[in-house]
């Protein structure tokens, strides 16, 4: 399983991570930022990685 | 022999006026030693349109650099002509483009005056682009600014090459039209 | 040239910028050709192919500092030329050479304005704006020759100092001093002081490219070198990174005003037509094309004790060396090819026992030795 | 993946994070691109200059490890013109926004590409001025609201990649941050390309562009980058059938002509051997 680290004083809570996430890991915490919800379901494409802007997700394999 | 001499060259752009002055230049400071200054006054176009070079050659230091009172001034253009005729006072040198000058507006010129054809010169040549090098031949001849040997190495000292033999060409016509100018 | 006797050589003042340029290791030019500093670019581009530099023709003067900055950082010793309109435009980067301390030289040769204005005239109405032209609090060094030779021997002082100070330095050249040709004497390359940047000697990783050494003076690495460092247009601290600590900003102000003017009695260049020790009647200060007609004119009345002074460090402005000259006179005269600028300079140094007269002109003429004369005598009656 | 993600931190200044950016501001997506493109060329760090101009996107050379030059509003080009053409050992990328890079430098930009110098553009077009308050910049499409026209803009704004293609340079392309792998791929592809190379990279303002527009948030504003992007290779895009308001990403042009530095070095030859 995927092992996904949310850098909280980087994160700036715009959303992208968890509305593009293509197999709907992430649900929103209450700044709208990204709590794991489901990491099983984690493909690890790295795309959340890729497209944070605050470079707030790092994803351990 | 002058100590000093304030030459000035005037026609328009186009004529090579520039280049003759530096040549004029170069002969005094390289290859005679002595102090020597070339400026100019020309317009924004790089052809027609008034242009002057003026030369200063003395044998010592020159404080000034632009010509003040000239002692040997060329003409190849009417307006140039006009422009300095009739203020030459009787020791300085006037020479003129008899081909391309109208003289007869200037009544009264007292200044040595020799008119010499250097365009038709150049162009029976076979280029009339060398007008400016006929007339630093006659100015060797009839000053003694630099020595004519001086001014022709200056000349070579540009024109080299393929170029060498027409401009020495043109220089010589130049002191030989002097010659039998100054004879008359 | 045999390479073994310094040499004599016909040439014109631009020329001998670019030549100057070039015996100073100038490896490197962007500029925009404008009348009447064109033929500096032509020869530059000629000199840079043969020397194993690089010439590039920018689409503008904005453009030219820019590139000649981003050279000088490579670590090539880099240089422009210009005039009037294109000086305007070079004006902010400037600004950027100046707070990123990024040693370069520019050269203006001034022609008559304001705006086109006469373009192939020249005048001598820049020097406020080589002094001054930039927004912000700054200093620059501006030198200003008066001869063929000067141009030369100028262009070459104008990158020592810019190499020592880590400032852009302006050679600030006349269409008269630039268009002039005269034989000049060519030094032997081991004649010639060169004078080159001071490099890092500390580990990298240690490296702060605005930290001073004890002359004020910091290091510079160059780009591609194992030193990694930041160069902004912003207020930085030491590391060159943007710092907004006003602190800071104000040490860095002052220091960019103390490392030149510190030192300004060990570069400050003049010439005196006179001795220094003689009490004057009158005293012309020049600079530029003012100087030789000046001086034929001082030459020329005979009944009066005329000294004439002609500036070359024209920036910082030489107060000491003007004040001293001042002392020993009953009167000074400045002429310029401008409505007044450098006369208000002499004003304020000189004091009020000492009047100052100008002689100005802006219509496109150089100064005759008889205007100045006429000038002369009317100040000394 | 992972393996990428150990290197891209060798180009990221990390004390200098968290990025001063909006939240939701693309600018920080286009800094990860071109972080993990250098990783992937495994560039050498004291090679790399980065240039930049005045913006937020002319912000970022502080967060990279490498050296930079942060130069005048518009002028990015031409400073990195210097430090290329004087040293054709570095790797320059040059780092505008769409006010920086096409509205104020656009004369630049015309000549870097028509010059064919070696640099790599990563143009943020985020279609206004975001840092001094969203006012409106060349990209600015017709109609729409910034600070500057708060009426709706009179002016057309340019289709950027056209002008640098035509210009000459020897690499175009646009991407945007939502197709971010493509990003990566574009930008590494640009800094690979010997000559001018430009990459125009599509990102939300939803500070001010967003806002002033109701284009919604930034995932709202990401999801339209999406639906209205049509890859240059997809059949649509070569039927030509493409809606308004929908553009092309991907590799648009490409030549083969010699960049500034070699056809100066070869003049210089020519000299040597006469």
């Amino acid at each position: 399983m995927a092992q996904i680290k949310v850098d909280l004083k980087r994160c700036k809570s715009c959303g992208i991570c968890i509305a593009f996430c293509p197999k709907n890991v992430y649900a929103v915490n209450k700044e709208g930022g990204p709590v794991i919800a489901q990491p099983e379901l984690c493909s690890k494409c790295n795309l959340c990685v890729m497209r944070c802007p605050d470079f707030a997700l790092e994803l351990e394999v | 022999m002058k100590e000093t001499w304030q030459i000035v060259l005037a026609g328009e752009g186009g004529q090579g006026l520039i280049v003759a002055g530096i040549i004029l230049a170069e002969a005094a400071s390289i290859f005679e030693g002595k102090f020597a200054i070339q400026t100019q006054s020309y317009g924004i176009a790089t052809r027609g349109g008034s242009s002057s070079a003026e030369v200063v050659i003395s044998e010592k230091e020159i404080i000034y650099e632009s010509v003040e009172e000239p002692d040997l001034v060329l003409a190849l253009t009417t307006d140039a002509y006009e422009q300095y005729a009739g203020a030459l006072d009787k020791n300085a040198v006037l020479i003129y483009d008899a081909g391309l000058v109208d003289t007869t507006k200037i009544e009264k010129v007292t200044a040595k005056t020799y008119g010499i054809p250097f365009t038709d010169l150049a162009r029976e040549l076979g280029k009339v682009t060398v007008a400016n090098i006929v007339s630093l031949g006659t100015i060797a001849r009839l000053s003694d600014a630099v020595k004519i040997d001086s001014m022709e190495k200056a000349v070579l000292k540009r024109f080299g090459g393929s170029a060498a033999e027409l401009n020495k060409k043109a220089f010589r016509l130049g002191i030989e039209f002097a010659e039998n100018d100054s004879m008359q | 040239m045999n390479g073994q006797e310094s040499s004599k050589v016909f040439m014109q003042g631009n020329a001998a910028i670019a030549e100057g340029a070039v015996a100073a290791g100038a490896r490197f030019y962007a500029g925009y050709p404008i009348t009447p500093s064109s033929e500096v670019a032509e020869l530059a581009s000629q000199k840079m192919l043969e020397t194993g530099g690089v010439y590039v023709q920018m689409e503008d003067e904005l453009g030219s500092i820019a590139a000649v900055i981003g050279a000088a950082l490579t670590g090539k010793k880099a240089f422009t030329a210009t005039s009037g309109p294109g000086f305007s435009l070079m004006q902010e980067n400037l600004g950027v050479a100046i707070l990123g301390e990024v040693p370069c030289v520019v050269v203006n040769v001034q022609r008559s304005g304001p705006s086109t204005g006469l373009a192939t005239k020249p005048a001598q109405a820049d020097v406020m704006q080589a002094c001054w032209g930039r927004h912000g609090d700054q200093l620059v060094i501006v030198l200003t020759p008066a001869s063929v030779q000067e141009c030369f021997d100028l262009t070459v002082t104008a990158f020592n100092l810019s190499e020592q100070f880590r400032v852009p330095v302006i050679l600030l050249a006349d269409e008269i001093v630039g268009h002039m040709r005269e034989a000049i004497t060519l030094p032997r390359p081991e004649e010639l002081k060169v004078v080159n940047r001071k490099k890092p000697d500390c580990a990298a990783e240690k490296y702060l490219p605005f930290s001073p050494s004890s002359d004020g003076v910091p290091p510079l690495a160059s780009f591609g070198s194992d030193y990694i460092f930041h160069i902004t247009s912003s207020m930085h601290g030491e590391s060159g990174y943007s710092q907004n600590d006003p602190a800071n900003a104000g040490e860095k102000i002052k220091r960019l005003f103390s490392k030149i003017e510190d030192r300004l009695d060990e570069f400050v260049l003049y010439k005196h037509y006179y001795d220094l020790q003689e009490d004057l009647d009158l005293l012309i200060i020049t600079f530029g094309c003012t100087t030789r007609p000046a001086r034929a004119a001082a030459m020329r009345v005979g009944d009066k004790k005329i000294g004439v002074l002609q500036l070359i460090t024209m920036w910082p402005f030489p107060d000491k060396i003007v004040a001293q000259a001042a002392a020993k006179t009953r009167a000074i005269l400045v002429p310029e090819l401008n409505l007044g600028q450098v006369i208000r300079e002499v004003e304020r140094v000189a004091g009020k026992q000492t009047p100052v007269y100008g002689l100005h002109k802006s219509n496109g003429e150089g100064f005759k030795p008889s205007e100045i004369i006429a000038r002369i005598e009317e100040v000394t009656k | 993946m992972s393996e990428q993600n150990a290197s891209w931190k060798e180009y990221i200044k990390e004390s200098m994070l968290p990025q001063m950016w909006c939240s939701g501001c693309g600018n920080g997506i286009v800094l990860g691109a071109l972080a993990r493109a250098m990783a992937k060329l495994n560039l050498e760090k004291n090679k790399v200059v980065v240039v930049t101009g005045i913006g937020c996107w002319g912000k970022a050379d502080d967060y990279f490890t490498c050296s930079a030059l942060h130069g005048t509003h518009g002028r990015a080009l031409a400073f990195a013109t210097g430090v290329k053409a004087a040293n054709p050992e570095l790797d320059v990328i040059v780092l505008m926004g769409d006010g920086d890079g096409v509205t104020i430098g656009g004369n630049h930009l015309i000549h870097a590409a028509r010059r064919n110098i070696d640099l790599t553009v990563v143009l943020l077009n985020n279609n206004n001025y975001g840092m001094t308050g969203g006012q409106a910049s060349a990209l600015t499409p017709l109609g729409m609201v910034t600070s500057t026209t708060k009426y709706g803009n009179p002016e057309r704004d340019l289709d950027i990649c056209s002008l640098v293609d035509a210009a000459g340079a020897n690499y175009v392309a646009r991407g945007t941050v939502y197709h971010v792998p493509q990003l990566d791929k574009l930008i590494s592809d640009g800094i690979n390309k010997k000559g001018f190379s430009f990459i125009e990279a599509l990102s939300p303002c939803p500070t001010h562009f967003g806002r002033r527009n109701k284009l919604g948030d930034a995932v709202k504003m990401v999801k339209t980058l999406k639906e209205n992007a049509v890859n240059v290779n997809s059949s649509q895009a070569q039927e030509g059938d493409l809606k308004e308001g929908s553009f092309l990403i991907g590799k648009l042009a490409e030549r083969y002509d010699d960049d500034f530095n070699t056809a100066y070095e070869k003049i210089r030859q020519k000299i040597k051997t006469k």
